[in-house]
């Protein structure tokens, strides 16, 4: 398959996360466990968020979807563990920028490291969803979590 | 029927649809396999339109002026021509809305129901012919029971004595399913419906654009479709329904063209059709869907059913050798139409979706509006190829090679 | 806003429109003077909707293959273009229907009523926006209130303090009168509503296509217009309503689309706009009513409204200067649009329209489905002459010249 | 005027009726009123039907409306008033077999008498309805004094 579209959308670092997911699987402990379902394509996620003080100390989770969908949420924990939540969330704002941008965006490498490959996707409204399912779950499960431990700022 | 009619000749018939030869990206040809979402349309059908607003656009009922008179005689030609492409005796019994979920809605707001009454669907229908029930349940308090599916995507008619009793008000099926493909005895459910006194509505949105339809002896009392799934424009679908049934219900929409006489104490009703097409009707689609009913009729919809017989069966052929593949729906042609899901071990329906319209193959991926009937089989999404009369054996062809590419990337 | 755009050439424009060259028969040129009933296309419109049926046909949403992706894109296109056409912040305030009625239908079923509650409407409303409101009231036990006319054709806000109270959950009017051309002062009565805590709905059909409309300072909560009185096709129609009033409103049809969740249970809907959206919506019509939201800005509103006011005042002069007749309305050009009702002495508006369509001139009669505003004047029908931006003073002089003809016909 | 069509609408028996109606005003005796209404153009009429025995004696009435609906009361009432209920009857139903006929029909004058004149009505659907008005009006009464009277046949 050449097209460049498709290779625009389908970057090996994609397959590669799709084919060996990262920090797949839920563990303990967690403050806050979400269950995030795109209605339209039925791909679902359950996803814990731990901790530790200001840190993202982890983000293990389960689910089903598409190959975008499930390495998003591959490279999305890659980002954000062992990140202060602060840094996490710009990484994950960064990352809703590139979504949007149609794929009028030059990604920052610096900040988005692995998932600049999903450039591409901002290309394609129907899979942006897929791309965000993961990053919307943890954005969900870390605010309940900074609830739940009283609030760390 | 079909003798009167030309041969069926596909190649001379994808001609009279342009788009069919369009490209997607450079160098890459459409490959349609998406009729069951919608279908293409021949140049019939957007020459009379065109033609219809280019030079007798006005609107219809009450003028007096000759363009109103001409767009009102076109107007009301299409229900006749739509009438009898289904069999209607009475073209008063086609009433015109926007398309076939609206049919249906418009039903389910005016059939008065009651606590303890219950309507009965089944777990294969389109969301268009189970949340309008929803709703009217949930306002009347009327209860909502499923007929439920067999493994290999039949209705599961076992305890349909059980289902249907005297409380049943209305028995509101899919004729065709748009998921599995699977074609429903309607005239098995409808006389059981009937011997209760229910209503028996069809979603007929899949049937009437692949089959020969025929209200007079279908069994049903009520039946949707929908214009643009059967060569013609969007914006328009059809209510059929036994005369005496729409001269009983109360009015749907108020407005324009549906009343008789409006005072400031109350309003009274014009006669049906009319009762229920409040405001300007979709004039030129109607005309459009004339065309379209015509075209269908030239073709013969025998020769029409024929043809996708025909062509599914080359496609459930060509779907069984695509390795790790699974039909969802009945695997073999027996009561079946050229709707045919599937699924490909281990690849999302999303994927399979966007690698092949790399390949330019459109099929579509998701739940195809019945979610119900996905959870029933376990599975999130699908992907859906479906025919129409200008599918041709080359379409198939292309997708099981695309199918091939799919596996072999995400090998 | 005028200065941007090219002088307002009506002999060039005229050119945009092929129904405009027709002959009624032969010898006789159409002489249209009935486009408050429904408006002529331009060419760009009915292009675009070619353009669309024969390239990028697919059904809109949940699909991804290239075509599904490009009807999405173009349907939610047209969706921005209509929003900033009037001037709505948010695209998702505005909601397709298939035409104005339904609109203004939507409105009045979703609304929360309850018997003890009040919404008030006037005499002079089109019956789209009296028969909705009767029935809604009918369901709900509420009570319909009537703002009354004067003799010259306006609100009587006289009593306006009374009639509007803390009773009132609804006011819905007219902006401009389809039987009298009166513009009415949404501000005003949009702010007595306001202090009560009513809902605002206005019905735009009449002014939209001929003035340049703003919600965001227009007053109204929810604004009803309708395609194919603006350069647009058949079959659909718009409701814009602020964000927060859709997203609190319950869902008004049930089916495909409008849904989030479909289980047995239950569901659960979509957010706004696509929760008031059920089934395949009018996608080629979103695309011509967007090529003809395109047309209208490239010529501009201004300049589309000073044309018609001055061409208006030359068809009051023209009227006033024919025997026996009267003017049902606002007789000046004082807050007046051009849709103008007469009647002639002595001869009924059938004999009057009949005759007149002989000379070509196409002018609609009967009570323009404003029958309590015909009544409160004492007159069963009358004829009405009605302009748009393609209207010249050729057509006004055939009118004028064609009434001559109709009163030594019956004299 | 001299379109032809027009000419075909219009006819001159029609003008001459519309100009002086014949049997206008409402008269006693009768044994049945009804008042019957066109919603859509707003044409009315109050219609009286008196019966001697088998015989229409006398059909009066009141109204407004277009030419065609006025010039239509006025032959209509030549036609019937006289004649048996079943002969007036038959005439009744050429007419109605005349404005059905979408100007294909060569109408019978000896039937019809001035009531051809209508012929070229049949072909302008939104004024079958104005010269129908009349004679659903005398149908309607003349059913309503049959029964009263007991029933003729
Ligand atoms: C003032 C007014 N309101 C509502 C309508 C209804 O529009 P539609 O028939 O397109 O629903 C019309 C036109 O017929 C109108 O003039
Ligand atoms: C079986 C079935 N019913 C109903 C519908 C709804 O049709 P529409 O979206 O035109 O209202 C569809 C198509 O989407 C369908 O396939």
């Amino acid at each position: 398959m050449s097209a460049p579209q498709l290779e625009s959308l389908y970057q090996e670092i994609i397959l590669d996360h799709y084919r060996k997911p990262h920090h797949r699987g839920l563990r303990d402990p967690y403050e806050a466990e979400v269950h995030h379902l795109n209605p339209t394509c039925g791909d679902e996620i359950t996803l814990r968020v731990h901790l530790d003080g200001e840190t993202v100390a982890d983000v293990s989770y389960e689910g089903h979807g598409c190959s975008i969908s499930q390495a998003s949420a591959s490279v999305m924990t890659d980002l954000v563990i062992g990140k202060p939540i602060g840094e996490a969330t710009a990484v994950h704002e960064e990352f809703l920028r590139l979504m949007q941008s149609k794929g009028e965006l030059e990604p920052d490498e610096d900040v988005l490291e692995d998932a600049v490959a999903f450039a591409g996707v901002s290309r394609y409204p129907a899979r942006i969803k897929c791309a965000l399912l993961a990053w919307m779950a943890w954005k969900d499960a870390t605010a309940q979590a900074v609830d739940q431990t009283g609030g760390s700022e | 029927m079909t003798s009167a009619h030309a041969p069926f000749d596909v190649a001379r018939i994808r001609k009279d649809f342009p788009i069919l030869e369009r490209e997607v990206r450079p160098g890459v040809p459409l490959v349609y396999l998406d009729s069951a979402a919608t279908s293409q349309k021949p140049l019939a059908v957007l020459d009379a339109m065109r033609d219809y607003n280019e030079r007798h656009n006005a609107n219809v009922h009450r003028g007096i002026h000759t363009l109103a008179e001409e767009a009102t005689a076109l107007y009301e030609g299409a229900r006749e021509k739509v009438a009898s492409f289904i069999g209607a005796t009475d073209s008063r019994e086609v009433v015109f809305t926007k398309n076939s979920t609206e049919a249906m809605n418009l039903l389910a707001r005016v059939v008065p129901l009651h606590p303890g009454d219950e309507v009965v669907i089944t777990e294969m229908e389109h969301h268009s012919n189970i949340v309008p029930w929803q709703l009217a349940c949930e306002r009347s308090g009327a209860t909502l029971k499923w007929i439920g599916l067999t493994d290999d995507g039949r209705l599961d008619l076992s305890n349909l004595d059980q289902l249907v009793s005297e409380r049943t008000k209305v028995v509101a099926f899919v004729h065709q399913s748009n998921l599995l493909g699977t074609v429903n005895p309607v005239a098995t459910i409808a006389a059981k419906a009937h011997e209760v006194g229910a209503i028996v509505m069809v979603d007929a949105s899949q049937s009437v654009p692949h089959m020969p339809v025929d209200v007079a002896t279908l069994g049903a009392d009520a039946v949707a479709f929908t214009g643009h799934k059967m060569c013609g424009p969007t914006g328009i679908g059809v209510l059929w329904a036994r005369l005496d049934l729409l001269e009983e219900l109360p009015p749907f929409l108020g407005g324009g063209e549906m009343i008789d006489e409006v005072t400031m104490a109350g309003s009274t009703y014009a006669a049906v059709p009319h009762k229920f097409e409040a405001g300007t009707p979709p004039i030129a689609q109607a005309v459009g869907l004339g065309a379209a009913v015509d075209y269908l009729s030239d073709l013969g919809m025998d020769a029409v059913h024929a043809h996708e017989q025909q062509l599914t069966s080359y496609l459930l052929d060509g779907l069984h050798s695509v390795d790790g593949l699974r039909v969802i729906g009945p695997p073999t042609m027996e009561s079946r139409g050229g709707a045919v899901s599937f699924i490909l071990d281990g690849i999302h329906p999303h994927d399979v979706g966007q690698l092949l319209d790399e390949s330019g193959v459109a099929v579509r991926v998701g739940h195809h509006c019945a979610r119900p009937a996905c959870l029933r089989y376990g599975i999130p999404a699908t992907s859906r190829a479906s025919l129409y009369l200008y599918s041709d054996t080359a379409d198939v062809d292309a997708l099981i090679a695309g199918l091939g590419k799919v596996r072999s990337f995400f090998g």
